[in-house]
């Protein structure tokens, strides 16, 4: 009964002390801590933003080859570090699973792709290229001249059955290098969404 | 820093791109959850766990004019902060600079203030039990860079800057505004001890479902400011009076068993 | 603008509109589709400048707006007209701006008429107009001969005069729905505050009309004197990153890079291209042939001019008719980089049914697109379909070191900051490894068929170096052996003696990689920012800046300075690269007042004339070679308001003539006014872009704009007994869909011919595929394409909704 | 005379199992939730492993807190029905009782008025207790399932909890005592935990009572 008794005060002891220094409210001391930056170390990259034509400069901070963090280049004077939701996302990109991860093909009739790899995807395109090339290859054909209206043959070196739609989203080195390819495979009909 | 920071945010120059939206969570590195529309192009119209800052569309066609108005939506970081008060483990602090921030290893979910906040911004992960808001990107503001809203802002609505100055930008600003919207206003200059985001609206604050005057709930004032630090007593007296009786009805008793011879009180 | 102005680019850039004092906004929804912009017109605003947006519905960009204007889609020209009317009406043009800048003086080839809509000189079993009677009359030396006074009967001006003289606030309300008061007072804001700068983007080019409604922002700017001014211009927002650049590279049927027209089957050889294009076409075709072929190509074979495939002009399809030529058998192969015609093709069924009959598809994408996987989209039969697929993934643009040009000619370096993810790859290498291995399996071939193939100059590494490329582009000169320093380089040395494989790009790596310049310094404070990047034609930001000088050559804005005549040095000088022919030559010249040098004319064209400067003289070719030709507009020397091709009302002007005689049309099902009463418009939204086919796989922009839907007006609504959040479906003769409604104030109905008349706006950016599919809008849009541009009327076609 | 044996029912099985299994349950709920009260008694938590686990016992204490009583009045309602007849039949004498019990609570002598079944004091804290726990259970269930409930009324719930809380463990504190240690009150304990009480205490303090229920003999 002694012993109950001394642990009972001994609780309230400690409960009172408790409340006896606890009560009210304890104002949050409003220090400034170290705040630990996750782009330091980083690697600073510039980019151009992929989507309308305002040429906005991304900064891509990497460490280890990994994307740490992506956002406007507040030194590219068109943006000056804005960017729009559609620039402000594309870290989204960069890891998406959803991108494939090599080449596919669907065979004719097929009802899914199956992968393969890029020296069989080449292989195939460019022996399809070159089929198509030699059966629908106009060599020359018959106009009428616009001056005389007499009628001539002239070399138009054409591959009738290719064509090429370009794109306004690939670097310009690229587009012309398409240009350059659709034409020295003979296609004059190349196109892209700048029409659109 | 020790100045006060401030960010303004004016409603005349936002043009409702949501870019805030996605740089708060590329910056804050939070996921993308699954929404629809829920009116016009709103698709998220309260803060999440996960979504700290979004935007808000109101419409308004009058006398044949439509006024179209937009605003972003985060925690205020309030001079004053409500959550702050209600947080029941000190997991809510201000800095200097006037970001209220809550501290995730002392955070318990508890809600309180959730409940508190004027505006409802914080948010509680029930599965992880912790209350998530905007940090005012304290990590980049204390490192020398903007939020990354206001980074980000392509229609420069966003300015960062320290208060005093920011509020003469939006003072100057608003008196611009007026002449073509009379019904103007800062909203935060003075509310809640000064909001850290003060914004300059077009209308009445209420067209934006704002509340007119935000305050300090007096729930909350009562609770902390008078049951919490005096009603809290109530307990220990009682208890110091149980202690009191029990060596008083034994001291008492012994005094009268003396006098009495030793009789008991015969209960 | 090229018909105009001789260059069919924006004019000044991004950061320039921060010097403008008024916008016109019209076929722009530029806070959503090019949110860069309001960077700078806020910038602007803050100084006090004023917004007008004219749009079919309210968007993010007209809640800036100080004045709005809901229009009728595909009505533009008409209130266009009433502003051109209103500024002659009230002499408010800019009298020596228009008689030295402009052809306004120049006189009109007598029999040049406009009867009952229709130009002189149409054809109506070709449907394309013969430019004979579109022409100047001239001196002895090919000279158009100028009038004394605006007056004159003959002159340009007088015509443009007569021609919009029809054009009434009062008849431009009935026809667009936006009150003649409202007209006025944009007429009147517009013209009172100058510099002012006219934004339009795809809402002024998808129409059947797109050519000559930016034709009217051209007459309206040379009027006002806008053009060639910080804060003026017009500015053609151009819809992708590397639009400008796709474009400049020539990733089009009728040009190769730097707009040399395509060569077509009547210019057989090489003096025959001479002949018809002069020769500021025949030099950079020398120059680019001897890029492609290298040491094959010499003067003695035409720089290998033969080897190049020649386009039959009795068969040019442009990108949305190609899949009906694949229907009709004509293409087998199609190679199908970056873009994603089945969700962006107007009546986008056509697109399906052509890729079923191909052999062979090549798409190459980030994300497995709608297009790559057409095969499989819901309803569609895969076993039947025989065409192969193959789908090659790409490389992103921040895994790819290149140059992507933005909508006012700055061409930007990038480094490659990431390695490809997985197994991916950037464009650049894909097409080096096909060609290579074409190549391959043509070696030893000696048919000259293959000359092309096999004598071309091709060498861009193991892994092919985007920096090589850009060299080859760049281009050198065979004397120094040495990269081409500059344009003026280029432009100054002998036909024959320089490659480039994009003669406007000619000096950008010639002082080493001036597209990698950082220096963002602006002392100007104009935003010129002239040590950033290059701009294409050498490096100037404000293109035509010559016309912001005064008859002494001095700018006429003392606080929006671009360029000045240097009396002391005898030079054109300035913050800007002066826009002149030659530096040297001062403005009491011929050459110095030349402001427009692009054109044959030298100046801006009010009326577009058929024209084509200079004398014949003997060049290094045997055929006569003018200097310069006018570039057209095919279907009108002046722009005239014809109605879309499926619209719902009569068009009042000119009964006979409803739509644009030129117009050419794809799509085989219309509706009629009765089944179809409401004008569809389309549209992208800020959280989306274009097709879709990345941000529909970003899933922070599905989070922020998670489905399509259709914005439809408050009466409408209750027309059809829905409300907000409903589903509806929208149909056209083509096709439908179902999409959620929003029920909003920001579309109201509104008055045409005195019918009233609704705006139905759908965004279009959803396919069937991506972590958010959703409904394509395209699915009831009308293939009917602008006969200049080969744009199609996306922006109207009639439909019906109903409760779904 | 009634003997010092002799033993007299004062509570049923179900009314001592309300009491304790109340008992039980507010004390649990009282340490899992005090951590919340002030930060400086956040080691409470500790006990549970921390505020989250404190916090999920909190609210299953919570449910059986409620259940409880609520079973017992559908088991026993006749019971409650007498206890607050009892508690609400307060009179003269309760008052007078009133008046002298801080006296007799530190041990002066004092003499007692009759009292019935319950005494002045154990009324009032049926009443207070009462209403508290009610009131504990209502705000509380409100700050447990806040988006349900308009937010002015999650608001004013926090301090209610806490006001009810101090109050009903200030009655806890005085009736612990009351009921265990005090030397004046010790036989009320056994009744509660034994059900029966001694006669002669019974006729003591609880004469109204003690007579109605031996019939006055």
């Amino acid at each position: 009964m002694n012993v109950s008794r001394r642990s009972f005060l001994k609780a309230s002891g400690i409960t009172l002390a408790a409340f006896a220094s606890g009560l009210g409210f304890d104002v949050a001391a409003a220090k400034a801590q170290g705040y630990a930056l996750k782009l330091e170390g980083c690697t600073k990259i510039t980019s151009i933003c992929h989507f309308c034509s305002g040429g906005c400069g991304m900064l891509l901070h990497i460490k280890d080859g990994k994307l740490i963090h992506l956002e406007g280049d507040p030194d590219n004077p068109i943006n000056e570090g804005g960017l729009c939701p559609k620039a402000a996302s594309l870290q989204q990109v960069a890891y998406s699973p959803d991108r494939p991860k090599q080449p596919m093909y669907r065979a004719p009739g097929a009802k899914d792709w199956q992968y393969i790899s890029w020296d069989e995807a080449i292989e195939r395109i460019a022996k399809k290229t070159k089929e198509i090339r030699e059966a629908t290859f106009t060599k020359t054909e018959e106009i009428t001249n616009a001056q005389t209206g007499a009628k001539e043959t002239v070399t138009v070196n054409r591959a009738e059955g290719i064509a090429v739609i370009g794109s306004a989203e690939i670097d310009n080195e690229e587009c012309y290098l398409l240009t350059k390819f659709a034409r020295l495979i003979g296609t004059p009909f190349h196109e892209h969404q700048a029409r659109i | 820093m020790t100045t006060r920071k401030m960010v303004f945010v004016d409603t005349s120059l936002c043009t409702g791109c949501k870019g805030c939206s996605v740089a708060c969570k590329a910056w804050n590195e939070l996921p993308a959850e699954k929404t629809k529309l829920i009116y016009g192009y709103i698709s998220q119209d309260s803060t999440t766990p996960t979504t700290w800052t979004y935007m808000s569309y109101h419409e308004k066609y009058e006398n044949g004019k439509m006024h179209f108005l937009m605003m972003k939506h985060q925690c205020y970081h309030c001079g004053d902060p409500a959550c702050m008060k209600a947080c029941p483990v000190g997991a809510i602090s201000q800095t200097d600079s006037g970001y209220v921030l809550i501290n995730q290893d002392k955070c318990i979910g508890c809600g309180y203030c959730v409940a508190n906040c004027p505006w409802g911004i914080p948010k509680t992960d029930e599965t992880k039990n912790k209350t998530y808001k905007c940090t005012g990107c304290i990590d980049r503001v204390e490192n020398g860079l903007k939020p990354a809203c206001v980074s980000t802002c392509q229609p420069g609505a966003l300015q960062f800057g320290d208060r005093e100055a920011m509020l003469q930008t939006a003072k100057a600003r608003l008196e611009e505004v007026k002449k073509s919207y009379p019904k103007a206003n800062l909203y935060g200059e003075n509310l809640m001890g000064g909001t850290t985001y003060v914004y300059l609206l077009l209308d009445e604050p209420e067209v934006y479902g704002l509340p007119a005057n935000p305050t300090v709930p007096s729930s909350l004032t009562f609770w902390k400011d008078i049951i919490q630090p005096y009603g809290g007593w109530l307990i220990p007296l009682a208890g110091a009076a149980a202690i009191g009786s029990f060596f008083s009805t034994r001291l008492i008793n012994a005094a009268s068993s003396k006098s009495k011879g030793g009789k008991t009180h015969g209960h | 603008m090229s018909p105009s102005f001789g260059r069919g680019a924006m004019t000044n850039s991004w950061q320039d509109m921060q010097n403008s004092e008024v916008f016109l906004i019209a076929g722009s929804n530029c806070a959503e589709c090019h949110p860069i912009a309001w960077k700078w017109i806020n910038r602007a605003r803050l100084k006090g400048a004023k917004v007008i947006v004219v749009d079919p519905r309210f968007t993010r960009t007209a809640s800036k707006a100080d004045i709005f204007a809901q229009i009728r889609p595909g009505t533009d020209i008409a209130y266009l007209g009433a502003i051109i009317k209103y500024i002659i009406d009230n002499k408010l043009y800019d009298d020596y701006y228009v008689k030295t800048f402009t052809n306004a003086l120049y006189k009109i080839n007598k029999d040049f008429k406009f009867e009952d809509g229709m130009f002189s000189g149409f054809n109506s079993e070709t449907k394309k107009y013969s430019y004979s009677t579109w022409s100047y009359q001239l001196d002895a030396n090919n000279n158009p001969i100028k009038a004394d006074s605006l007056d004159d009967p003959d002159c340009a001006f007088t015509k443009l005069k007569e021609h919009f003289s029809r054009y009434t606030f009062e008849l431009a309300e009935q026809i667009t729905g936006i009150p003649a008061a409202k007209i006025k007072e944009i007429a009147e804001v517009f013209c009172s505050r100058r510099p002012g700068n006219i934004l339009y983007a795809l809402g002024m080019t998808q129409h059947t009309t797109a050519v000559q409604g930016i034709r009217c922002y051209a007459i309206i700017q040379l009027l006002l004197g806008n053009m060639g001014k910080a804060g003026g211009g017009i500015q053609a927002l151009r819809g992708e990153p590397n639009v400008q650049g796709s474009t400049d590279m020539a990733n089009l049927n009728a040009n190769l890079p730097g707009y040399i027209p395509y060569p077509t089957n009547a210019e057989k050889t090489l003096q025959h291209f001479a002949a018809k294009h002069g020769t500021a076409q025949y030099r950079p075709m020398v120059a680019i042939l001897k890029a492609w072929f290298g040491q094959n190509a010499t003067a003695a074979n035409d720089y290998g001019y033969d080897w190049l495939p020649k386009n039959n002009p009795a068969n040019m399809p442009t990108q949305t008719q190609f899949f009906g030529q694949m229907e009709k058998g004509q293409f087998k192969l199609l190679f199908n980089f970056g873009s994603n015609s089945t969700v962006s093709i107007p009546d986008r069924k056509i697109v399906a049914r052509g890729l079923s009959k191909l052999d062979m598809l090549v798409v190459t994408d980030i994300f497995e697109t709608e297009t790559a996987q057409f095969w499989r989209e819901p309803g569609m039969k895969p076993e039947d379909i025989q065409t192969e697929v193959i789908f090659l993934p790409a490389a992103f643009v921040y895994e790819k070191a290149g140059t992507m040009t933005n909508s006012s000619r700055l061409i930007q370096w990038k480094e490659a900051a990431l390695k490809p993810l997985n197994e991916s790859l950037p464009d650049l290498d894909i097409i080096d490894l096909i060609f290579k291995k074409i190549r391959e399996l043509y070696a030893g071939s000696t048919d000259p068929k293959d000359n092309a193939i096999l004598k071309a100059n091709w060498d861009y590494g193991k892994h092919a170096d985007p920096y090589k490329v850009l060299e080859e582009i760049n281009g050198y000169n065979d004397n120094t052996g040495k990269l081409i320093s500059s344009l003026a380089e280029y432009l100054n040395a002998p036909i024959g003696t320089v490659s480039t494989g994009c003669w406007i790009y000619a000096g950008v790596t010639g002082s080493g990689n001036l597209a990698n310049q950082r220096n963002n310094s602006d002392p100007t404070g104009l935003g010129l920012n002239k040590d950033y990047a290059y701009a294409w034609p050498g490096n100037i930001r404000v293109l035509y800046n010559r016309a912001s000088c005064d008859a002494n050559g001095q700018p006429v804005d003392e606080k929006r300075k671009l360029i000045w005549w240097d009396a002391a040095q005898g030079v054109w000088t300035g913050y800007d690269g002066p826009d002149v022919v030659d530096k040297t030559k001062g403005p009491d010249t011929p050459e110095g007042k030349v402001a427009f040098k692009q054109t044959p004319e030298g100046v801006g064209r009010l009326f577009t004339a058929s024209y084509t400067s200079g004398v014949p003289v003997a060049a290094t070719v045997e055929l006569p070679v003018p200097t310069r030709s006018a570039g057209m507009t095919v279907d009108g020397p002046l722009p005239e308001f014809y109605e879309p091709i499926e619209s719902p009302t009569a068009n009042i002007l000119h009964p006979n003539v409803q739509n644009n005689p030129c117009a050419k049309i794809i799509s085989t099902e219309f509706g009629s006014p009765e089944e179809y009463p409401h004008v569809l418009t389309t549209y992208g939204v800020v959280e989306h872009f274009c097709a879709g086919a990345i941000t529909r796989n970003i899933p922070w922009l599905n989070e922020i704009m998670p489905e399509p839907f259709a914005e439809i007006s408050k009466s409408l609504a209750k027309k059809i007994g829905v409300k907000e959040g409903d589903k509806v479906e929208v149909s056209s003769a083509r096709g439908k869909l179902t999409v959620r409604a929003i029920v909003t104030d920001r579309l109201q109905p509104y008055k045409v011919n005195g019918k009233e008349v609704e705006t139905i706006g759908m965004p279009w950016s959803w396919g069937f595929a991506s972590l958010s599919p959703g409904p394509s809008t395209n699915n009831v849009t009308m293939a009917a394409i602008d006969p200049g541009a080969g744009t199609p009327e996306y922006k109207c076609c009639l439909v019906n909704i109903r409760r779904a | 005379m009634v003997t010092k044996k002799e033993r007299v029912l004062r509570f049923s099985g179900s009314a001592r199992f309300a009491h304790w299994g109340h008992t039980i349950t507010f004390l649990v709920l009282l340490i899992s939730g005090l951590a919340l009260f002030s930060p400086s008694l956040g080691f409470l938590a500790a006990i549970f492993g921390g505020y989250v686990s404190a916090g999920v016992v909190h609210r299953v204490m919570a449910v059986f807190y409620t259940i409880i009583p609520l079973a017992c009045l559908i088991a026993n309602p006749k019971g409650f029905v007498e206890w607050w007849k009892d508690v609400f039949s307060f009179g003269a004498d309760d008052i007078k009782f009133l008046m002298v019990f801080p006296l007799e609570f530190f041990g002066f002598p004092v003499k007692i008025p009759p009292q019935s079944k319950f005494n002045g004091g154990e009324k009032m804290n049926s009443v207070i207790t009462t209403t508290s726990c009610v009131l504990l259970a209502i705000s509380g269930y409100i700050m447990w399932f806040k988006e349900s409930f308009p937010i002015g009324l999650v608001q004013w719930s926090y301090p209610i909890h806490d006001i009810c809380m101090i109050l009903a463990t200030t009655m806890v504190c005085m009736h612990a005592y009351l009921g265990s240690f005090h030397p004046g009150s010790g036989e009320s304990f056994w009744g509660m935990w034994k059900g029966t009480v001694r006669a002669d205490w019974a006729a003591h303090h609880h004469a109204k009572w003690y007579e109605k229920v031996t019939g006055g003999k």
